[in-house]
């Protein structure tokens, strides 16, 4: 068994408003940033998992997406699975 | 005498003034904890507002999980009625019992004020003693209240007269077609985000909110053939 | 045994003593104290034990003349929360704590954390928390820093309450320039509890085992007591990766298993770990039971790796609790806590040999004798000497200056940040829930029933800071009177106090100067009210290289209403109603919103409360209430009577319109122009509506009471104007002009 | 001029306590992922900025998160540039 580090990054659905992204964009746009666009704020989650290979971590790390950390209703989800040394 | 189950889990802050306000209505209500399996032979199941598990990583994601989740479900299933209210709506969404989700307010802001609803449907068994275009007054009190679904279910939801209560005035949350409150398709499975425990009784400002729980109650008593008792301002349909 | 350092511990020089905040006299008392040159860790425990935070050095002598005493009061000052009787066998325990200094630093884990605090020295005397307020301070929003505190301030104070599930029913919030390096955050916490029910954090019974109950001990705020004893400089911001990060979840299990246990009979004793968490608690506990305790430092379960037994003494990591039990129930505890899913880990035992030892398995790292920990800390009473130039400033007034009619200044002030509706504040609070909450935020006092009792409870938090600037004694007096009006203001009888005492450095004359004097203030208007003062918190040091905050003594009443559902509101409810104003108008412009408003200027004399008057006046309102005489009663504070009428005519903070108003004040107050009429801030005054077939018993109570009292008006049609005519001026607004003003002065300035 | 797409990630500081990812990785145990640890839950932003060269677009970035978007005071962040098609 080695160790793997699993990064999650959980963006709200691209057709649904995000409040949140709004908000920053225009506290940017206040502060003089007048040239952003397209903020969108999402959650970036990091974890360990134990595994015995690579592959098997990925699984892992999908299914945690699909049972919890993901909402498919609201948000998608990108992985990355690394070997931790 | 209805028995309803308040699911208690760990974070939920409303499951004293939901079991107070299903009592004063007349119904047997006791609290289920959610480690249990068992719901103890209910009628009706509650699920209260609060923060479960803190409302953390999102409002409901972690409770759906509880040990009690599978007996809540089954029950649904069943045709058993189930209300989850604020908290317990984002559960019951999170759990896939009800369709869409329940996202930060649009202004980012928890807020807390009185929302105004319109009933628009009383074919549930929560709302059934009210009449379609009642205007209600009753707290909200959220950080998450902005329902969200896709527009082809937001069509068939309109469609098949599942949107339960919208609300009126103005839309607090930024909900897609000021939805405050839905069911699923077989209708006894019900979420609300105001928060009707909270105005049921004259002292509290009003009591527009008292007929979600004898609604419980009527139920029964119209299965039993009970009695009619009267209820603020009118008398329930028996 | 007596304590040897621990490996890796630096040698004890006077640079580590001055870093640690001790003085070169205080360390000479240690060393006499102990015999000896303490180990690292003991400094840690002095340094915690005798900041002015715990230790209270520079403000005891004057602290102990407050009144404390009265039938009402159950327990009185020295425990975690002071408690009250209430009828029925209920008791009420409640307690204001200050949480400036980590706010300053991160405004929403530090508001945060202030209101978890202050939750939990409430639910540790065995009552269930049924209320929050919050007493707020912020330098001007023109400035983007104080807008980022006052956002992330009120959030954390929000989420934080929210979550647990205590329902925040009222506070303050101000601002001023002296507030712009320092701002304040005050958090009040009300709990229920039958008396019979009371526990005390007092460990007894040799051979009991301590406890820790909750999250893990992590590297968070050590030394947040002796910081919160330090004026705030760059070095403080250096300081910030110490910041504290709140659960208020796991606070609502702490609070649900902390009951639980009270409940059970398993343990005798319970405190919150607060500041210099572990250190004080266990030391406070040891000294109120007259009993010594050893803890084993190597059994606190850390959150982070290798961790030193000075740093498990002093972190402050949030929601943790220090529990007795009995020797032979620690399973049972462990139990109970397992249930709410938290741990429960025996780190120690109550002894009989009066030290306060701490232990790394074996190895003794301090060892004090424990009552003289506590007893010992040097006292200090500074020197005390008013500045001059207050004198002065009490004594100008204003730049002469043409000023704008009347109608104009109402809506000037109605647009004041100091008087503007606090909506965006406390929208963001969960006002209702557990379902008791009979007068939301938005009027006098938040007033709650409980549940199967007639009675109910008014809670208020109150303090002008200009006034006590000005002049502290009248300001401290002006801080006690307004609290007991606003209570009484909705038909509760005023029961007792407790206070935030919010100050610069006590070792500056000026500053302890108006100490002293607000002090003196706010005990002679507790004995006059008869509100003994249950407990409390000094905070000083509220001072940033831009300057000290104007002097702020917050204070925080409790008062019960016979007939929970009689309570008044604050404003006009029924056209035709009359509407009378009780007490008398002076020229008493000092300090007043007016001023500050019109000329930016806050100076001159401020208003003198007269607390014979303050007390008929309370007695009015609540025999007027019991009665059910009054539809709406609402006092006079900042923007005087003009601003109070506007308030009562504008309705609730979710009224869709408020009612028009036809006042006539060309014979009230003869001697007064209009701008002194309409917004001098005398006390002593209330604007009444009532019933027009009850009007006449109104006047009759009043008179009875030696209260003055004049019918100057009736209540309008919803959505009319508000019209007031003077002798030599009027004014006259529709009042949903009104509304728009008050309603917008805060969400605009904070750019929503 | 040309378009940059910023990605930051936000986490909180790794010796501040964070309640949330303990919830998550306590959530994930009872799930059945027994070997997951050191769950930390932070923030992911996506925003588009305009600016002439790459190293414009990680300087203006580097200011958007000391000033804005990450909290000096309990949060760490990290940042990716790349050119937009
Ligand atoms: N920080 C706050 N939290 C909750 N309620 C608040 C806060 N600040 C003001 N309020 C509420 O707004 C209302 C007006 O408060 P305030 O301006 O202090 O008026 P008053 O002069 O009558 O004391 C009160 O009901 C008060 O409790
Ligand atoms: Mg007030």
């Amino acid at each position: 068994m080695s160790r793997y580090r699993v990064q999650v990054r959980v963006m709200p659905r691209a057709a649904l408003l995000d409040p949140q992204g709004q908000a920053v964009e225009h506290a940017l746009h206040a502060l003089g940033f007048g040239d952003v666009a397209q903020v969108r704020v999402g959650k970036h989650l990091v974890l360990e998992v134990k595994a015995a290979t690579q592959e098997e971590a990925v699984a892992q790390a999908r299914t945690m997406c699909d049972r919890l950390l993901a909402n498919p209703v609201t948000e998608d989800y990108e992985l990355a699975v690394e070997a931790t040394r | 005498m209805t028995r309803v189950a308040v699911i208690v889990f760990p974070g939920s802050n409303c499951d004293a003034d939901t079991l107070a306000a299903a009592r004063e209505a007349g119904s047997d209500a006791y609290y289920v904890w959610h480690r249990d399996a068992d719901l103890r032979q209910a009628d009706v199941v509650v699920l209260p507002g609060g923060f479960s598990y803190g409302d953390y990583l999102r409002s409901g994601a972690i409770a759906r999980f509880s040990p009690i989740m599978g007996a809540v479900a089954a029950h649904a299933r069943a045709g058993g009625p189930v209300l989850g209210i604020c908290n317990g709506f984002q559960i019951l969404c999170e759990a896939g019992l009800l369709p869409g989700g329940l996202m930060r307010n649009a202004r980012l802001k928890f807020l807390s004020r009185p929302a105004w609803v319109r009933v628009e449907s009383t074919d549930t068994p929560f709302t059934g003693l009210y009449d379609r275009g009642d205007v209600l007054e009753i707290p909200i009190a959220h950080g998450d209240g902005r329902y969200v679904v896709d527009e082809r279910t937001a069509a068939e939801l309109e469609a098949s007269d599942r949107v339960v209560w919208r609300y009126v005035r103005d839309n607090p949350n930024g909900s897609t077609r000021d939805i405050a409150g839905v069911c699923n398709a077989g209708r006894n499975v019900v979420g609300i985000m105001p928060h009707p425990e909270r105005r049921n009784a004259p002292i509290l400002g009003g009591q527009d909110g008292a007929r979600v729980f004898y609604a419980m109650e009527a139920r029964h008593a119209t299965q039993h053939a009970v009695d009619v008792r009267a209820v603020g301002d009118r008398h329930l349909r028996v | 045994m007596r304590a040897v350092p621990f490996p890796g511990d630096p040698p004890i020089t006077p640079q580590l003593v001055r870093d640690h905040h001790l003085t070169d006299e205080e360390y000479g008392c240690i060393e006499a104290l102990l015999g000896r040159a303490p180990t690292f860790a003991e400094l840690g425990v002095f340094s915690a034990l005798w900041s002015e935070h715990c230790s209270y050095k520079h403000s005891r002598p004057i602290l102990k003349t407050f009144p404390t005493a009265g039938p009402q009061v159950v327990q009185g000052p020295g425990e975690n929360a002071g408690v009250l009787r209430l009828p029925d066998g209920w008791a009420v325990a409640f307690k204001i704590e200050s949480h400036n200094h980590p706010s300053a630093v991160e405004p929403y884990q530090g508001a945060a954390t202030g209101v978890g605090g202050i939750l939990r020295d409430v639910f540790t005397m065995g009552a269930r928390p049924v209320a929050l307020l919050n007493s707020l301070r912020f330098g001007p929003l023109e400035e983007a820093r104080n807008r980022y505190l006052c956002a992330g301030v009120v959030r954390g104070v929000g989420d934080y309450g929210n979550c647990v599930g205590v329902p925040t029913l009222g506070g303050e919030v101000d601002f001023g320039p002296g507030y712009g390096g320092n701002p304040l955050v005050n958090a009040m916490c009300v709990g229920l509890l039958r008396e019979a029910d009371l526990i005390t954090a007092a460990a007894r019974g040799v051979g009991n085992v301590l406890l820790v109950v909750g999250s893990r001990t992590g590297r968070d705020g050590i030394h947040g007591a002796s910081f919160a004893s330090e004026e705030l400089t760059h070095e403080s911001e250096r300081r910030r990766p110490q910041v504290q990060v709140g659960d208020p979840f796991t606070e609502k299990l702490l609070l649900e298993a902390s009951l639980e246990l009270i409940a059970s009979g398993h343990i005798v004793a319970i405190q919150d770990m607060g500041a210099a968490g572990l250190t004080s608690s266990s030391a406070e506990m040891a000294a109120r039971g007259g009993v010594g305790v050893e803890i084993d430092l190597s059994r606190v379960p850390t959150r982070e790796p290798g961790m030193t037994p000075y740093e498990i003494l002093l972190s402050e990591s949030q929601e943790r609790m220090l529990v007795v039990a009995k020797a032979d129930r620690v399973t049972d505890v462990q139990a109970i806590a397992a249930k709410w899913e938290l741990a429960a880990t025996p780190i120690g035992r109550v002894t009989d040999d009066g030290l306060y030892r701490a232990t790394w398995k074996e190895q003794v790292v301090v060892a004090i004798p424990g009552q003289r920990l506590i007893d010992d800390c040097p006292v200090y009473t500074p020197v005390a000497r008013e500045d001059e130039a207050i004198v002065r400033l009490r004594a100008a007034a204003p730049p002469a200056s043409h000023l704008p009619p009347p109608d104009e200044v109402l809506l000037q002030l109605l647009d004041h940040p100091a008087i503007a509706s606090k909506r965006w504040v406390y929208e963001q609070y969960d006002s209702t829930v557990q379902a008791s909450t009979v007068i939301a935020p938005g009027g006098d006092a938040g007033v709650i029933r409980v549940r199967g009792a007639e009675f109910g409870i008014a809670v208020t938090t109150d303090c002008n800071s200009r006034y006590v600037a000005l002049d502290p004694y009248e300001g401290g007096k002006a801080a006690v009177a307004e609290a007991a009006r606003n209570v009484a203001c909705t038909g509760a009888r005023p029961l007792g106090i407790t206070d935030c005492l919010n100050f610069g450095s006590p070792e500056r004359p000026a500053v302890f100067y108006q100490f002293r004097e607000a002090c003196r203030g706010i005990a002679d208007a507790c004995r006059a009210l008869e509100t003994p003062v249950t407990g409390g918190n000094v905070s000083f040091y509220n001072e940033s290289p831009t300057g000290a905050v104007a002097p702020t003594p917050v204070i925080g009443m409790v008062g019960v209403l016979a007939r929970a559902d009689r309570a008044v509101p604050s404003h006009a409810r029924t056209p035709g109603d009359v509407v009378l104003v009780a007490g008398v108008t002076r020229s008493e412009l000092g300090g007043s919103a007016l001023w500050e408003a019109l000329h930016g200027f806050v100076g001159g004399t401020p208003p003198r409360v007269d607390l014979v008057a303050e007390r008929r006046l309370v007695d009015l309102l609540v025999a007027g209430a019991e009665r059910a005489l009054f539809r709406s009663a609402h006092d006079c504070s900042q923007g005087g009577l003009g601003v109070a009428l506007a308030e009562v005519a504008m309705g609730g903070p979710y009224d869709e319109t408020g009612f028009g108003l036809d006042v006539d004040l060309s014979a009230y107050g003869l001697r007064l122009t209009a701008l002194d009429l309409l917004f001098s801030e005398s006390h002593g005054r209330a604007v009444i509506t009532a019933a027009p077939e009850r009007a006449a018993a109104v006047v009759a109570l009043a008179q009875e009471l030696g209260v003055p009292i004049e019918r100057v008006g009736s209540v309008g049609e919803q959505g009319g104007a508000v019209r007031v005519r003077l002798r030599d001026a009027r004014v006259e607004h529709p009042v949903d002009r009104l509304r728009e003003v008050y309603f917008s002065g805060l969400p605009r300035r904070m750019g929503d």
